[in-house]
């Protein structure tokens, strides 16, 4: 008996059958096509939109940060709206402003970067990627989604309860974070909690999904080294998540205990250990920000191989920097505690294992200028924003140099230079990635081209706005300046920044304002965009040898692989592209 | 608006330690910098797209690689090291001044409070005494001070000394420093700790050893009455 | 299919080597005897436990050397989490 | 035979994959995930006992330890009874199935049984988790960490159980054969995890 049989007759249908096409003969309702949908390109495009409504959210959480920071104490134009218990006549509240920080923290992270990486691109590309008709376990992977959805509400939830939402930082240091005498915050707390609870079971289903679909459904001949490397890195990303979550979400129902039950782990007054929510959230916390950038590195892979028509430079080596990335990740969680009271021998440990970490990273970065070298490069939307992922991450991870010495860190800890380095590698990294991979694979999703005036526009002014942003964080960190505060006036020494952190509030404005460009870009090219072809960027991946957007079950004849995936500008053919599926010249059919 | 990457002046001892080690990191991050974002804007001018062009077909090169790999492996092996002897210094106990004027610090929502030892030089007894947001130190002198807090997690930020550290209730965490100068600095609240994180702050006085003795007389007196 | 091949499993065996070690485990534990070799003493018999269970009833040996490295890969990332932690007390 | 076929017996490009069922890799997927899980609540009462040893007692001093060793001798049964249910369908036993897994599906509801009765005698005896209401010996953190994990096994147990029921109802209907029995063998491995998980915490909480 046959492996594919036994599955077969549990599935109920024959899926790792060559030539299965999945149910497309039987028409199905609108709920089971669009909402209750099996089919991983659908589930991602739900996620798609999912993630991008919390992206917005998470912006407009900045900018009214960004508003009391910029001008402190001034009613905020248009915050009549918001009840007095959070801005009385527009004005933004201290416990107010601690929400702010939090669940722009937690949104972007959670629910915005995370699922746009992990559940979009995961969803749409894997299958498509290594020549599989859909994912190992598609029910799974809708409940995948669908556990998304509530624990969203169950977050945004937290704004509309008695005492407010949650006030602790997204890192919900205890024991802060354990009682509403402290905070101030009632249920709110506890929803974050709940919240990321749910959050956790959505990408745990995700990760087995995912790393069951690229062990076992790839096509013939898609041997480990043939894999692109987008596929490579969300395989990474899902083992990452698949054992770094059941550890965030041990730590999260201790959290909700100590909250609800009166149980102590991590309260001192109990003999609980407040430094044990620290070590069980960035044991998880760590290899989180890697979940975060590596399958943007995989995406900007693919696009800078594509677009400057050039094989990618090591392609070993960026799938070993990824694995060492990965493993490293597990062993460094301590950078974040240098000053939290950690016995300072383990410090010194962890100094040395965070600074190695920059190797892997070393060796991705000279590996995509090496692409470039005697390329021929296109200057396109995704490609614009490729590049400018390189070089934001260039500086991004080049600060985290400075961080990692522990004894800068004693000084820079909790400044604003901490929030321009995370934002250099997560708004300038990922999301850059997110942007690069959105218009790049836009075409296969929407069957539809993205306007490309409009995005290069959009690109160029998101690039020096952003900059404008977060670079003088750098500064202000530099100056002294704590994160995570109201009003540095109070600080005398801060108050000289305070024309620095108006500039960089209108900035903002500015870099929220071009952000509408790609909105509407995004839906009118959905509807109004340039029919796409099946492979408009002369892309080798079998994702491109499909039409745009694919049929349910993808592959109409289940692909033979013959070569790696970035064979481009082979002498062997005469195009700069030679896809991945197509069989070589002198093959003996 | 204040573009410097110049840190602000130090007064401790360890201060200037700590602050060349910033300027070393950001020498040879700058460099890194500039190398690297200067050869992607070459690159990008060199090769980009002409008709007729045809990328090179080039796996990549091994050599080039341990090049790489090697060169970074190296330079942040030994920030790391070089490292290591400040940090030793201002966190492991083990390395403390022994002679250091001992104070307690004890932080909670929203204040700081400072225990001095009073006339018989120890802490536990009667005649100590406790200022709010204050910090009163003499200058050239090596400082020990026991972190303790009450509630909920807050950090000691001496900016101008270049230390913090945070103060966890349930545990005493010592660190110290000495003041090279007087003269009147912050001392901040570092970890979020609730609504009135952002105004948990205090002043560090930085008085000459006569001064101080005077100062710590007439607070001891207070005390009494 | 491959576990065809096993028609004749040592299951009964197995489970009486449990009960064995599970007794010797109880026995043990309430012997007079210094406290860290008690604690190396159980962990010794209930690695063992756990080992014969992953092994025999679920069925590892039967399974490629891949799946091995699958099913011990998170057990480093266990120890080093609590071995690191442990050093702070 | 359509064209993509052919590549499939083609030997020079072999199916990649496992040669394990997507089924049964993805149950172990999932377990490893549980291991973690498993990990920071195990790891949590190590660091915690380690960090304040007087908080615990001697083994047999607050918990029921015979009791729990008979438990700890059910669940070794019940993998036997659920290996012995896989055996079974392997060679196409229909009874058998049934009926071992009915065994399992019996042990493992007296598990849950006992410990729920050893929680009400241990509440009853004032060992509880919560810190204010806390009077017995020991400190609340030690009866904090005990449910905690105990608690977290139980819950696996049931729900164990209940996949079994239903297993076991699918079986009635004849859906598993000699030739197909994924559903049988990956609740099985989830089975025997959980025992396997038990095996540790009872050498650890109870023994130790
Ligand atoms: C995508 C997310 C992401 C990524 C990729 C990184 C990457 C790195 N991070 Fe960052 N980090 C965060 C997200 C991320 N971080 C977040 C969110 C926080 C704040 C959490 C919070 O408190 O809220 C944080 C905080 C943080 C801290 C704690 C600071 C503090 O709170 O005091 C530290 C300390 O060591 C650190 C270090 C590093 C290092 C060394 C890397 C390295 O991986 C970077 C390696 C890359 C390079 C070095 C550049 C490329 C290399 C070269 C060009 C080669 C040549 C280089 C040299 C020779 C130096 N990070
Ligand atoms: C994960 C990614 C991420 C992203 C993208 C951002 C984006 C931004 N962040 Fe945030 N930030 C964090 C993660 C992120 N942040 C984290 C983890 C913290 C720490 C929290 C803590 O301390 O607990 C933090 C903290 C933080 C602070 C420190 C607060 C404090 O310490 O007091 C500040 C202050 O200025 C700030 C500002 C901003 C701004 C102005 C943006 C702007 O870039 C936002 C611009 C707006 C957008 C990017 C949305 C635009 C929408 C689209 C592009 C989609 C449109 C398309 C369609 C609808 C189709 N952030
Ligand atoms: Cu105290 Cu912040
Ligand atoms: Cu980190």
């Amino acid at each position: 008996m046959s492996t594919a049989h036994l599955v077969s007759s549990l599935e109920g249908e024959d899926r790792t059958q060559p030539g299965y096409t999945g149910e497309e003969h039987h028409e199905l309702s609108f709920i089971r096509k669009y909402v209750f949908s099996t089919d991983h390109k659908v589930i991602g495009k739900q996620f798609l939109f999912l993630s991008l409504f919390f992206l917005v959210v998470g912006g407009a959480l900045a900018g009214m940060m960004r508003w009391q920071l910029g001008f402190p104490g001034q009613p905020m134009p248009g915050g009549g709206i918001f009840p007095d218990t959070m801005a009385p006549g527009g004005i933004i509240l201290p416990e107010f402003y601690n929400s702010l920080v939090t669940m722009h923290g937690t949104i972007m992270v959670f629910f915005a970067i995370m699922p746009l990486l992990v559940g979009v691109f995961g969803n749409l590309l894997i299958p498509l990627q290594i020549g599989a008709p859909d994912m190992a376990f598609p029910r799974l992977n809708m409940a995948s989604f669908w556990l998304a959805v509530p624990a969203g509400i169950v977050m945004l939830a937290g704004f509309l309860v008695e005492g407010g939402a949650a006030g602790a930082g997204w890192t919900s240091y205890a024991p802060l974070s354990t009682s509403s005498e402290w905070t101030g915050v009632y249920l709110g707390q506890q929803l974050w909690v709940a919240s990321l609870i749910i959050m956790g079971f959505s990408s745990l289903t995700g990760a087995v999904n995912y790393i069951t679909t690229v062990i076992n459904m790839r096509a013939p001949g898609m041997t480990w080294f043939r894999i692109p490397l987008p596929t490579w890195s969300l395989f990474i990303t899902a083992i990452l998540i698949l054992l770094a979550i059941p550890i965030l979400t041990g730590g999260l129902i201790m959290l909700l205990f100590d909250q609800t039950i009166g149980t102590t782990f991590f309260i001192p007054a109990g003999s609980g250990e407040p430094l044990l929510w620290q070590h069980i959230f960035w044991f998880f916390g760590h290899p989180e920000v890697y979940i975060l950038i590596l399958p943007a590195m995989g995406i900007v892979s693919e696009v800078l191989a594509c677009r400057a028509r050039k094989p990618i430079f090591g392609y070993h080596a960026m799938v070993l920097a990824m694995i060492s990335i990965a493993f490293l990740g597990w062993i460094v969680w301590g950078h974040h505690m240098f000053q939290s009271g950690m016995n300072p021998m383990l410090g010194t440990t962890f100094m040395i294992s965070t600074v190695v970490i920059a190797v892997p990273s070393a060796i991705k970065t000279f590996n995509w200028l090496g692409t470039l070298w005697r390329g021929d490069i296109h200057f396109d939307t995704p490609m614009l924003h490729a590049l400018s992922f390189v070089s934001m991450f260039i500086i991004g991870g080049l600060s985290g140099i400075f961080m990692a010495s522990a004894p800068v860190d004693m000084y820079i800890h909790d400044t604003y230079f901490i929030v321009a380095h995370l934002h250099y590698v997560l708004f300038g990294g990922s999301l850059f990635g997110i942007f690069a991979g959105i218009t790049f694979w836009f075409p296969k999703m929407f069957g539809r081209m993205m306007g490309e005036g409009l995005g290069k526009i959009h690109f160029g002014l998101t690039f020096i706005f952003y900059n404008m942003v977060f670079f003088p964080m750098h500064n202000l960190g530099v100056q002294g300046m704590m994160r995570r505060i109201y009003d540095p006036n109070e600080y005398e020494f801060l108050q000289p920044l305070q024309e620095m952190n108006t500039f960089i509030s209108i900035s903002v404005f500015l870099l929220v304002a071009t952000q509408f460009l790609f909105a509407f870009n995004f839906f009118w090219s959905m509807f109004k965009g340039r029919q796409a072809p099946a492979n408009p960027w002369n892309s080798n991946t079998l994702e491109w040898t499909v039409p745009s957007p694919p049929p349910h079950g993808n592959f109409a004849v289940m692909p033979t692989v013959y070569r790696g995936p970035y064979e481009y500008s082979s002498p062997e053919v005469e195009a700069d592209f030679y896809p991945q599926n197509q069989p070589p010249p002198q093959a003996d059919a | 608006m204040n573009w410097s990457w110049m840190l602000p002046e130090t007064v401790s001892t360890y201060g200037p330690a700590i602050d060349q080690m910033y300027y070393v990191i950001l020498v040879i991050t700058g460099v890194v910098f500039f190398l690297t974002e200067g050869i992607l804007i070459a690159f990008l001018i060199l090769y980009r797209h002409k008709e007729g062009r045809k990328a090179a077909y080039i796996h990549g090169s091994t050599k080039a690689e341990v090049i790489w790999t090697v060169t970074p492996f190296l330079i942040v092996m030994w920030i790391a090291l070089a490292s290591k002897s400040s940090w030793d210094l201002v966190k492991n106990p083990a390395n403390f001044p022994a002679d250091a004027m001992q104070l307690v610090v004890t932080a909670k929502q929203y204040e700081w409070n400072v225990t001095y030892a009073g006339a018989d030089g120890r802490i536990g007894t009667a005649d100590d005494f406790t200022v709010r947001n204050q910090l009163h130190v003499p200058v050239n002198r090596a400082i020990r001070v026991n972190l303790r807090a009450e509630d909920v997690i807050h950090s000691f930020f001496l900016p101008d000394f270049r230390l913090k550290q945070d103060a966890i209730p349930g545990k005493e965490i010592p660190v110290w420093f000495e003041a090279t100068r007087t003269g009147e600095f912050t001392l901040g609240c570092a970890e979020l700790c609730g609504l009135g994180h952002y105004r948990m702050k205090g002043t560090v006085y930085v008085h000459t050893e006569a001064d101080f003795q005077s100062w710590a007389a007439s607070r001891a007196e207070e005390q009494q009455q | 299919m491959e576990a065809k091949e096993h028609p004749n499993q040592p299951y009964i065996l197995i489970w009486v080597i449990l009960l064995v070690l599970t007794l010797g485990e109880l026995g043990y534990a309430f012997m007079d005897l210094p406290k860290i070799v008690l604690a190396i003493g159980l962990i010794i018999m209930a690695i063992w436990k756990a080992l014969l269970v992953a092994i025999y009833y679920m069925h590892l040996r039967h399974e490629p050397r891949r799946m091995w490295v699958l099913a011990a890969s998170p057990l480093p990332l266990a120890v080093i989490l609590v071995m690191a932690v442990l050093t702070e007390f | 035979m359509n064209q993509s076929a052919t590549a499939v017996m083609d030997h020079r490009h072999p199916m990649p994959g496992m040669q394990v069922y997507n089924l049964k890799l993805g149950m172990w997927i999932f377990l490893l995930s549980e291991v973690m899980f498993f990990t920071s609540l195990i790891g949590s009462y190590i660091i915690l006992r380690f960090a304040h040893p007087d908080h615990w007692t001697q083994p047999g001093v607050v918990l029921n330890v015979p009791l729990t060793a008979v438990n700890t001798f059910l669940l070794i049964c019940s993998s036997v009874t659920m290996v012995k249910a896989f055996a079974c369908i392997e060679q196409g036993d229909q009874k058998g199935l049934k009926l071992w897994l009915l065994g399992t599906i019996m042990i493992g509801a007296t598990f849950v049984g006992i410990q729920a009765y050893e929680y009400v005698h241990l509440i009853h005896e004032g060992f509880v988790p919560n810190f204010a209401a806390y009077t017995a010996e020991g400190g609340n953190l030690y009866g904090a960490t005990f449910y905690l994990m105990t608690g977290f096994h139980g819950a696996h147990v049931t729900i164990g159980v209940l996949c079994l029921i239903f297993v076991l109802f699918r079986a009635m209907k004849g859906a598993y054969t000699s030739e197909s029995y994924g559903g049988v063998e990956i609740i099985g491995l989830y089975w025997h995890f959980v025992d396997l998980v038990w095996i540790i915490l009872f050498t650890i909480v109870y023994l130790l």
